[in-house]
């Protein structure tokens, strides 16, 4: 298996706090690996470093390859990482439509034409003359974001011309995971996807993950219900107080006694005796 | 509102001449009742109003009373060419007084010019604007004409040095420009020239930059305002210089605002309370007692240009077109400000004014006795 | 006793009707959770006893207060406590400053040193973080000052707001364990949970809200068997 | 050089002053994170009830300070009760207009009461000065120094020892979590209210008598500087406020020892500008730099925008076209000339405010680089007009946006404070840039507005070009966020973090927007400049920028329709009560509190 995603010796620190200790991480094609801890050990902190929205203070982060420690989120984001966020980023005074349709951004190729210096000006230029090139463009990506909507079942479907700020809660979640996967993403980052859901809807979220999984989508999950990680999870890595304290499978990890005693406590302990 | 209460009590003094008769001849003003300039708006004012009770007390123009309509434009050039539409196309007007600022007045000037109504810019010292069209006219000082009489002011009281310090506008442009031209010939050289901006009222680093330059007096080409903060931060700066200001420092609010601080300060003024013209006496005297304050130029300025007004209603006819004949032609317009007015056709500008130097002395304008300071 | 009461409570956002003719009785020195999905209106009970917010129609009654027309302060001093959803603890400031807020509404300065004291024993690790901006905490801890805070208030009743969304097993369990102690020291507890298995099982008794209308209500002990509460809560389908 | 010496004590002397104001608004955008526009002119008022206590009842200093303290303070609550809580939760846009409008009135009133003169406030203190190096430091020096101090003290001591000092911090990190601790926030907002205002009064009679000089219209230039200082110490940080304050005034010192008198506002925007580009929250913020919470609604309010159909659209612009063959006066063409030229920067800024979300407070600016292009290329390089007007809009685009550039960075107030910098720097080039400008003589004779070789010179004709390029540059941006921009515009908005982790450079879609933007504003500087025939450096001016706002904001955020329909609106206000004189521009502003107060969204929705 190709390595999709790889850091090294990633560091980072805030003031005299060192939140994320020097780390090695490495994801696969087709892998998906799970990132568990407590609140505060660094985990959204490494997803920071990863997708760009913050530079590492040292060590290297590859994307298939390509250092990207420290490049900005767009770049990253145009090499094919998608995130979501653990508190939700929605585009409230956006319809669904027009938040899946700004996932596919990156995609955009016939409008978004990559001249150096004059990129912009034609851009502008072909945004008003729209041109028959623009407008399948344009067509096609409507077409493909409702087909990504569809993955919800009848969660998004019937309300992708509503604004997202009269969703639920659990509906704004599944709309950042349509725009993310509207971007077809490479590697796709997922921060507490099921964080504010019931079991059922918890359960719900399990199942659409396992599906994209089985179509061989790459993924790196941070995530507190250990159901869902033990389950879904090839790997997984658990963190604590910026530095990894296990990694391995599932069961491995979860049997491991730096996990239980940082992480678990005795409740988890009592069920995996 | 206090001009219609006047206006009935005018049409109420001349029932013999009718309603018809008593119609009244419409002045249309444009200038600052609100906003930043406000304050000249509010001045202008009051030399109108005196000026009319005047003349409308003694019966109007042939019977006719005078009246001015009073657009606020803030002196913004937006407002000001909508007032100018709105004042072109009123058939009542018969001349347009103002605006304050250049850029307010000289942006309504094409519309006046194509309307063939004059545009009286009493206060309008820019060199271009009486070249905006043959209908714009002004009885502002020329400051070409002004700052030469400055400079000879500054080398009698012995400037040999002078820093100078001005308004960084227009105006003030014109006027530094004007008294540099000036000064070689006179045996001055200039050491510091200062421009500052119009809101500004800290002057200290200013004053400290000045004083590097060691000069032996100091020149104040500003409005009352700015010039008496200039005076007063002039000492505490440990300035100790003789200060000569231009004519747009002569006001009672000079001394108000300046205090001690401009106690020996020289002043040079068209307009001069103390003067015993008996013009002068008469207005400073109805001045007074109807405002309860002394005049300023501002005031004066608007008293002259009403009275102006009004005899050129009264000789030429009070039309639009008797406006411009009129100011082509018209000679000894009584004024306070100046000895008698007369406009040179060609730059359409007042001609001839006088200036005498002013002295602070105890808190009040005096006539300069000849004394030079004592060297700085 | 009965401490709190919630009568035909009607509720609105804008013309979104949230609650329905919402009845809630809260005894002393009970344990009493209210669940619900997303959008169930959960958040929404926790405003109106709090005052952030005023329902169209109905009474909140509280320890012989009429609640309905009382402005938050005075619903904080009329005895009630809150721990809010993500703690919402003052970030900038230190955590003794953050407990010292508890107390706010109380003015006997010495009780509240004592209480101070009281409050390090109870959660021992925020004894070590005491002068530490409270922003700077794990969220676990964030939870503990949060509980803490609320205790500051000499409260009857604490009103807590998913007080384990976010929180590793670990802490889960210690949260819920601090609960229980913090009931047994006489405080009545009303918690909005997610998570029903958890919320259940320290529960005395418990609602269950769905789109506005309580739906279930009963013993937290015979609801956890409840099949309607397995089916839409505890992952009944699988 | 010992003049150094004295530059640093004028430095210091006059950011003392500075210091004043700022630690009022400080206290205020720390607990209700709003800039107070209104805080000058409480600054004002303070400054008029020293000089009526002086005046008409000779009371000593000790009797006038605390009479001006109290009357503000109760001017503080009052403005807090009346002007803002009933805003409340509705966009965070709406008080700051309000504050607006507050002191509209405020300004309007006083000049109404005192007459728009000059007074002097003569300082009552004994007039002996002590000499530091070359210049000399009196005793109203030493009581404005320690005025500053004391009062940083005491405030200090409140915030970090007093029980309402705790509460004002906690509500202003969490109003809500305030609340639930038994906080009432209510009181505790009209507290700070009442003690900025207190101290915001006490500071105009300070700086009134220093100058010895009080005018209804120092309220303006007090809120400006007050403004850079805290900005530049980190907004709603008290100490981070004095220092800012007496930065500000070293920097303006310093720039005028080297520089002159005419640079000198240019130094203390330069500051601003500076210090936000390497430290875009402050020099007292701290220094985390993880990713900020969502912007979500930071300043636009979720509202269902009203749908204009396109049938009156057509027809609005029908009957607009017929207008003046319908008789109407050249007056009224005038003001709707004014109001279309106004309109194109109004869509102008609905576009970069609104759709973009960037709240642009130095918009008139391009109205100045718009006009100087038209002007100048017409004049000096002899361009015909129907070629110079355009060509000015896309020099506007163009330059506009390298200006604005250095600041895209930055977030809601920041880039606001930014713009308002930049806005009045332009204006200070212009002056001081005399070769290309002509510095303060402006440019004179400027050729009318002229179609192949015809001179459109008369109001019926500049009536129709203006409305005609009008409808294009706003069917124009309609258009275009129709298209992927206006979406991608409005994701930048919503949220910049989650824009940007979808591949959405900022750079480039804020320069797209910046420019467009630029270019409609550009073209009715352009336009203006022909209309006027004469321009210079204060034809435009903050002013323009406010009034622009304030169009887009009635009007509802992004919207173009509503953009058109604020500058008719709020062009024709002024105009219509143009016969109450002195009195206008108080309806003007009472007006504008009403609209805010009752349609905060705007006319036509924010979208």
């Amino acid at each position: 298996m190709s390595v999709m995603l790889e850091c090294r010796s990633v560091t980072r620190r805030f003031g005299g706090i060192v939140a994320v200790r020097p780390i090695d991480l490495t994801l696969h094609a087709g892998e998906f690996l799970s990132i568990i801890g407590p609140n505060g050990a660094g985990k959204t902190t490494l997803f920071n470093l990863i997708s760009g929205h913050d530079a590492p203070d040292a060590g290297r982060i590859t994307l298939e390859g390509v250092e990207i420690a420290g490049h900005a989120p767009e770049t990253i984001a145009a090499r094919g990482l998608a995130r979501t966020f653990q508190h939700g980023r929605v585009f409230a005074n956006m319809s669904v439509r027009d938040n899946l349709l700004v996932g596919a951004h990156h995609r955009l190729r016939a409008v978004k034409p990559r001249l150096p210096g004059l990129g912009a000006v034609a851009e502008l230029a072909l945004a008003l003359l729209r041109p028959p090139g623009v407008r399948a463009e344009e067509a096609a990506l409507n077409r493909e974001i409702e087909a990504i909507a569809a993955i919800f079942g009848d969660r998004l479907t019937p309300r992708l011309d509503q604004p997202a700020y009269a969703l639920s809660y659990a509906n704004r979640r599944r709309v950042e995971i349509a725009r993310a996967l509207a971007l077809r993403p490479r590697v796709l980052l997922l921060d507490e996807p099921t964080a504010g859901m019931n079991e059922s809807e918890t359960l719900e979220m399990q199942h659409i993950i396992g599906d994209l999984k089985a179509g061989g989508q790459t993924i790196l999950l941070i995530e507190h219900k250990l159901d869902l990680v033990m389950r879904l999870s090839d790997r997984v890595i658990a963190m604590d107080d910026g530095a990894k304290i296990a990694e391995g499978k599932p069961d491995a990890v979860r049997q491991d006694p730096a996990v239980i005693e940082a992480y678990l406590g005795h409740r988890a302990m009592g069920e995996a005796l | 509102m206090p001009l219609s209460r006047r206006t009935l009590l005018a049409a109420a003094a001349l029932p013999a001449f009718g309603a018809r008769a008593a119609e009244p001849i419409v002045a249309g003003v444009s200038g600052p009742l609100t906003g930043p300039n406000a304050q000249y708006g509010a001045q202008w004012k009051r030399g109108f109003d005196l000026a009319l009770e005047g003349i409308n007390g003694a019966g109007g123009v042939k019977g006719r009373p005078i009246e001015y309509d009073f657009q606020d434009s803030q002196s913004d050039p937006r407002q000001s060419v909508a007032v100018a539409q709105k004042l072109v196309s009123d058939p009542r007007i018969v001349i347009e007084l103002g605006d304050f600022a250049s850029p307010a007045s000289m942006a309504a000037s094409p519309i006046y010019q194509r309307a063939k109504l004059v545009q009286f810019g009493f206060t309008n010292s820019h060199p271009d604007f009486t070249k905006g069209g043959d209908h714009m006219w002004s009885n502002s000082t020329s400051q070409a004409e002004e700052q030469p009489n400055l400079a000879k002011y500054a080398a009698k009281l012995g400037f040999k040095r002078p820093a100078l310090l001005h308004l960084n506008t227009d105006w003030g442009r014109t006027a530094k420009d004007a008294f540099m031209a000036a000064a070689p010939g006179l045996g001055m050289q200039v050491v510091a020239v200062e421009g500052y901006l119009a809101a500004e009222q800290d002057f200290r680093p200013t004053l400290v930059r000045a004083r590097d330059s060691k000069p032996d007096g100091l020149v104040l080409l500003s409005y009352y305002a700015d010039g008496a903060l200039i005076s007063r931060q002039t000492r505490d700066t440990g300035l100790k210089l003789p200060i000569l200001a231009g004519t747009s420092n002569y006001s009672p609010k000079f001394i108000e605002l300046g205090g001690q601080g401009v106690e020996g300060d020289w002043v040079m003024s068209t307009f001069f309370p103390g003067d015993p013209r008996p013009e002068v006496v008469d207005f400073v005297a109805r001045y007074r007692k109807k405002y309860d304050q002394e005049p300023d130029s501002f005031s004066a300025g608007a008293y002259d240009t009403m009275v102006l007004f009004a005899m050129l209603c009264d000789k030429y006819g009070a039309t639009r077109e008797g406006m411009q004949a009129g100011l082509l032609d018209i000679k000894d317009v009584p004024s306070v400000i100046y000895g008698k007015v007369a406009f040179d056709p060609a730059t359409r500008r007042v001609q001839g004014a006088t200036y005498k130097l002013l002295q602070v002395r105890d808190q009040k304008f005096v006539v300069w006795d000849g004394t030079a300071p004592a060297a700085g | 006793m009965t401490l709190l009461t919630l009568r035909k409570i009607d509720t609105f956002y804008g013309p979104v009707q949230v609650h329905f003719g919402l009845d809630i009785e809260v005894r002393q020195g009970q344990i009493v959770c209210l669940l619900g999905g997303n959008a169930s209106g959960k958040s929404t009970t926790m405003k109106i006893i709090l005052g952030l917010l005023r329902p169209r129609a109905g009474t909140v009654r509280f320890d012989g207060h009429d609640l309905t027309a009382m402005t938050t302060p005075k619903i904080i001093r009329a005895g009630i406590g809150s721990v809010p959803e993500a703690r919402r603890l003052f970030g900038a400031m230190t955590v003794r400053e953050n407990l010292l807020m508890g107390a706010f509404a109380r003015s006997d300065r010495v009780e509240i040193a004592h209480d101070l004291d009281r409050m390090l024993e109870l959660f021992p690790r925020v004894r070590q973080r005491l002068a530490s901006r409270a922003g700077t905490l794990s969220g676990g801890e964030q939870q503990m000052v949060a509980m803490a805070r609320a205790l500051m208030g000499r409260p009857k009743l604490i009103c807590m707001d998913e007080p384990t969304m976010g929180l590793s097993p670990l802490f889960v369990d210690r949260v819920l364990e601090l609960i229980q102690t913090v009931n047994r020291d006489g405080v009545t507890i009303f918690m909005v949970e997610q998570n029903a298995s958890l919320a259940l099982a320290i529960a005395h008794y418990a609602y269950v809200l769905q789109t506005g209308r309580i739906i279930l209500h009963g013993e937290a002990a015979s609801l956890a068997h409840d099949p309607r509460i397995r089916d839409a809560y505890l992952g009944g389908k699988t | 050089m010992s003049s150094w010496l004295d530059y640093t004590i004028n430095g210091l002397i006059i950011g003392n002053i500075y210091a004043l104001v700022a630690v009022g608004l400080a206290l205020i955008f720390g607990v209700s994170h709003l800039i107070n526009f209104a805080h000058g002119s409480v600054y004002a008022v303070g400054a008029y009830i020293g000089w009526a206590c002086f005046t008409y009842l000779h009371a000593p200093l000790a009797v006038t300070a605390p009479t001006v303290m109290i009357a503000c303070a109760g001017l503080g609550v009052l403005i807090e009760r009346v002007g803002l809580r009933p805003l409340a939760g509705s966009a965070r846009i709406a008080p700051l207009l309000a504050t607006i409008g507050i002191s509209l009135v405020l300004d309007q009133l006083l000049q109404i009461i005192f007459t728009p003169d000059p007074r002097a406030l003569t300082s009552p203190l004994p007039n002996w000065r002590i000499q530091i190096g070359g210049g000399t430091i009196g005793a109203l020096d030493l009581l404005i120094a320690a005025t500053g101090i004391v009062s940083a003290g005491v405030l200090y001591f409140f915030l970090r020892f007093t029980k309402l000092g705790w509460a004002v911090r906690a509500t202003a990190q969490d109003r809500d979590a305030a609340r639930q601790m038994g906080v009432d926030t209510d009181r505790v907002n009209m507290a700070v209210f009442a003690i900025a205002s207190a101290l915001g009064g006490l500071s105009g009679l300070l700086v009134g008598m220093y100058f010895n000089h009080i005018d209804p219209a120092m309220s303006f230039a007090a809120t400006l500087k007050g403004v850079v200082a805290q900005v530049v110490g980190g907004m709603g940080n008290v100490p981070g406020a004095i220092f800012g304050s007496l930065l500000l005034g070293l920097t303006e010192s310093y720039g005028v020892a080297i520089f002159g008198s005419s640079y000198r506002n240019l130094f203390s925007f330069a500051l601003l500008l500076l210090i936000l580009v390497l430290r875009p929250n402050g020099l007292f913020a701290s220094a985390r730099s993880t990713p900020p919470e969502p912007l979500t609604g930071s300043f636009v309010m979720p509202s269902r925008p009203v749908r204009v159909p396109r049938i009156a659209v057509i027809a609005a612009i029908a009957v607009a076209a017929i207008v003046p063959l319908a008789g109407a006066a050249p007056y009224v063409l005038q003001v709707l000339t004014n109001a279309w030229l106004f309109a194109m920067l109004a869509i102008s800024l609905t576009l970069v405010a609104g759709t973009l979300g960037q709240i642009s407070l130095g918009h008139a600016s391009l109205l100045l680089i718009g006009a100087y292009a038209s002007a100048l290329l017409a004049l000096d390089l002899h361009w015909p007009v129907w070629a110079s007007v355009p060509a000015a809009g896309l020099v506007t685009a163009l330059l506009g946006t390298a200006l604005i550039a250095p600041a895209f960075r930055l977030r809601s107030h920041y880039l606001s404070i930014a713009t308002l910098g930049i806005g009045e720097m332009v204006g200070l080039v212009i002056l001081n840039w005399e070769s290309l400008t002509r510095g303060p003589m402006g440019v004179t004779n400027i050729p009318p507005l002229q179609v192949g070789g015809v001179e459109l010179d008369n109001p019926r004709a500049a009536y129709w070009v203006t409305l005609g390029v009008l409808v294009l540059l706003a069917l124009l941006q309609t258009r275009l966020l129709r298209s992927h921009l206006g979406r991608t515009f409005r994701a930048i908005r919503d949220d910049d973090v989650a824009a940007r982790a979808h591949g959405i450079s900022l750079g480039r879609y804020k320069a797209i927007a910046f420019a467009v933007g630029g270019f409609s504003a550009g073209i009715s500087g352009g336009i203006a400049a022909h209309l006027y025939s004469y321009i210079n450096n204060e034809t435009f001016t903050s002013t323009v920028s406010i009034s622009a706002l304030t169009m887009v904001i009635l009007g509802g955020l992004g919207n173009v329709a509503g953009a058109v329909f604020g500058a008719v609106a709020l062009t024709a206000l002024p105009e219509m009560f143009r016969g109450t004189a002195e009195y206008r521009m108080l309806i003007y502003g009472l007006a504008l509190l009403l609209l805010v107060r009752f349609r905060p969204q705007g006319v036509f929705g924010t979208t």
